[in-house]
């Protein structure tokens, strides 16, 4: 049953050196906050798992919280390279980074795998490429109707998931909505999870019927941080800061710069720092 | 008002669109084309992108492939994994965009890393759903500008499957889809020989020579036959395409 | 593209004689209308999907529409058994009638690989029981991570996929919400598809982002048929008819009352029958 | 006041359940015993229909399992492929409710046929969600009146799996739940004996004999050592529960 907690307590109580997290967010609802909390708390040897690593996982690869990287795309979505991503892989800086990487289809297909309690996801895929020779991961079942070959990819069962959603209600039910990724996978897949929010309400109200809901019997901790998406972005309360992810193209590009930035950013800052980027505008239900 | 080279390659990607598409749009030259189809020729075009957002309607260009224009604008959005699950695997979408780092003469593309897998000498994003855009959608265009180190002779890591080595490679593998029929670039519109898939210019746009064209690309290209020239872009698809990077430059403060 | 038909013309253009056919519609939005057009139109040798055959295949197996019935559980829900079901299982009246059995689980998956266009599903399921004694089409395929042994089925790629939905915009675009069962999965899964609806709106209006909704390209034809689910229910619209459901056990229990059921009420009778039934409550989007 | 013999079992089986409790609810007798506990001392229990019905609070009872009342008090309602993948085989329920036409000694489920599969003498209406809801929940709770017909020697079919033929059959399928633990009945419960399986009756309704116990079942029944009196039906609890069922017939025109 969620647990109404500090993001600080949040971190500690469901991250810890040497785990495996799966801190998800398809461009919309990234938890940085958090990301940023696990800076702080300098956890070591994480294994890193998202589909597109984006800024969150750039930062914490660049402070060295990683030591192995599951992704299928890692860039800055619209802009370029993820520069601390590259230096690791590339120079192995700030330490070398394992790399376990998939296609999206592969991922979505693992978590949804994961959140179903099947050990492994089926699907039609990585025909005449070359990932397949690189990543003993990924392998086969043949249909025992058709005899179709198709590709199999284990799921993914993180020891921990962190995500950021709209609200959270008294009972510590979670609600997300507008583009909801692989979130909620990501929470049914993972051993604990912890869910930043924007905003904790008395009850969700009126809504549809099929709303996106993670009971609370579903989630371990819940913390309250109003804007803890930026720069990305939660629907209905704030939009993507498309100019930081440009930003961040030359922060990132050097060491310095980078360090430079994480020290007064988050280093020197706490979640509240997050706050300034929450506007509430509109109900999202 | 002439074209630049860019515009031109969104143009022309635009004019192979129709009403009854139901294309699966990536970020960049892509979703200009497909928007700018939308607003002038095609308006009931459907467009998808791969953050779950199916037929959405954007007024400016997303910056990236999960803005929450698109989510505003959509009929619905649905998660990540129905979306590859129902939508792309599922078989619906009849046009799959796609670009890349690197292409070869079969259409094959890399996105992946340039040099060794295991020490790259420059580590590319990687696939995203390109590998399975490449294998699951009716047919794909691919948009990039040329260059001699984006069409080359040989791929270090072949991230999503055009033509392989040749005709009958997609069969081999159990494909029915097409694979890349069309390859709009910067400079010519190119199209896999009907008999052996490899890429032949058929297009030059207006200026181009035969020249810069083969200047731009690491292997000999060949041309087809009857070598058209793509129509110059009119002054509605130029109006158009401006204003929409304009609202789209207002929006974000940068442009998409 | 949808196209808007009657349910005489959608019956016609998606049904034919010795199709499959599954009509779907979780206790929610059974499109009982459609039935009762099919067996108007006398269509034969169907091969019926349904995981609960419900009343709706109770009257087209005893109007003789049926040479096959997949499904998973066959009762009449709350009340007992479905006598013509039955009747045919039993006694072959007023033919044999072919079996194919499920589970839930299994066709609810296989549902699920048939909108995802796979060749078969993969589930934890039937340790122990006698089902995949009787079914050979329940088989197994071994974890290629794990080495546990799943039980598989082949994935439903019904001819036709006939809803009862709750609206239709002019575009074609069909909205669901409440119990949305296998609907969804049903339509994607099938060649063609025809939707009887509550209502044709110009547009949805302000609705849930992540709303449930069919795209008018994913379906076949769409037909205006207020009341279509009576005595199943729309949500917002009318109420679950449960007294006749109960009064369906008296009615079918012999084939004398269920033919001269059938004759007053279906084969005398056209879908504006339904329309009594459907009495607009509030907006359900 | 006294409790009828379905009361009694109903209220036997709404005494095991608690707040923390996630229950994956039959129709009949199941649904009145989690209603009835999240009405009296368990308000926070959490109630699931196969529906897609999640946390859902019903003020009267449903006919069938996808009322329309299920889903105006959920929490939310999920697709039935995503109840049974995220849900049901997700491993979140902690106790299934199960019954039948059929119970053997060993807590084996019949609700598919009586006489040969292919030629019944009855066609019952089968499995629907027991086969998996019996491996899947955490444990199991079977509500059943007894009578010599229902509890048999043997099953014609095993539709859903108890304790095969007895203790150690699950570890061997590789199932880590607990199965059937609790048998209520309209007379006693029942427990699967710690050291066989076999069903033991551990506690005799008020006012029933070992021997009508005994009149009601196919098999020699064995009674634990120290066997128990169930606690008579409370004042409140009859009120409670005769009050839901008015209720549910004042809604439905019909009882539930």
């Amino acid at each position: 049953m969620a647990e109404f907690v500090s993001l600080a307590q949040g971190i500690e109580a469901v991250l810890s050196d040497g785990c495996s997290v799966a801190m998800e967010g398809f461009t919309h609802l990234i938890p940085h906050a958090a990301g940023h909390e696990a800076i702080r708390q300098a956890r070591k040897r994480l294994t890193l798992i998202r589909m597109t690593p984006d800024l969150v996982y750039d930062q914490m690869i660049g402070m060295g919280c990683a030591e192995r990287l599951v992704f299928s795309w890692g860039g800055n979505p619209g802009v370029g390279s993820l520069h601390r991503f590259r230096d690791a892989v590339e120079n192995g800086w700030p330490h070398k980074l394992e790399i376990e990487e998939h296609s999206h289809a592969a991922m979505a297909n693992a978590y949804e795998a994961g959140a179903a309690n099947l050990p492994f996801a089926v699907f039609r895929g990585y025909k005449g490429v070359d990932l397949p020779k690189v990543n003993p991961k990924i392998k086969s079942v043949t249909c025992p109707y058709t005899g179709e070959v198709l590709a199999t990819v284990p799921a993914i069962r993180p020891d921990a998931a962190i995500i950021h959603a709209l609200k959270a209600d008294r009972e510590g039910n979670v609600l997300l909505e507008g583009i909801v990724g692989v979130q909620k996978e990501a929470v049914l897949a993972a051993k604990r999870s912890l869910v930043t929010v924007e905003e904790i309400v008395e009850d969700f109200g009126p809504r549809n019927a099929n709303a996106v809901i993670l009971p609370a019997w579903t989630v371990t901790a819940i913390a309250h941080v109003p804007g803890g998406a930026y720069p990305s972005y939660a629907q209905g309360y704030y939009k993507r800061a498309n100019d930081f992810y440009i930003a961040w193209d030359k922060i990132a590009r050097e060491r310095e710069t980078f360090l430079a930035w994480i020290k007064a950013n988050v280093l020197e800052k706490g979640p509240d720092a997050f706050a300034q980027h929450a506007r509430p505008s509109r109900q999202a239900a | 008002m002439t074209a630049t080279p860019t515009e031109m390659m969104t143009i022309a990607a635009a004019r192979l669109l129709t009403n009854e598409d139901v294309c699966f749009v990536g970020i960049g030259a892509p979703s200009a084309a497909c928007n700018l189809a939308r607003l002038t020729h095609a308006p009931k075009i459907t467009l998808i992108y791969e953050s779950g957002t199916l037929s959405t309607r954007p007024t400016v260009l997303p910056l990236s492939i999960g803005d929450g224009e698109l989510c505003d604008t959509a009929l619905t959005t649905v998660s990540v994994p129905e979306m590859f699950r129902y939508w792309l695997q599922g078989g619906r979408i009849t046009i799959g965009f796609l670009g890349g780092a690197q292409i070869d003469r079969f259409a094959n593309l890399n996105t992946t890393v340039v040099g060794p897998y295991d020490a790259p000498k420059v580590r590319l994003p990687g696939g995203g759903g390109a590998p399975e855009i490449a294998i699951h959608c009716g047919q794909i265009f691919i948009t990039m500008a040329m260059g001699s180190r984006a069409f080359v002779e040989t791929l270090p890591f072949i991230t999503s499957f055009g033509h392989g080595t040749g005709k009958g490679d997609r069969a081999k593998l159990g494909l029915k889809t097409r694979g890349p029929t069309k390859i709009i670039t910067d400079l010519c519109v190119m199209e896999p020989d009907p008999e052996t898939s490899e890429l032949t210019v058929v297009s030059l746009h207006p200026g181009v020579t035969r020249e810069q064209v083969q200047a731009g690309c690491g292997w000999p290209l060949r041309f087809a036959a009857e070598l058209a020239e793509t129509p110059a872009a009119s002054a509605q698809e130029l109006a158009v395409l401006r204003d929409l990077h304009i609202r789209t430059k207002q929006a974000h403060g940068v442009a998409a």
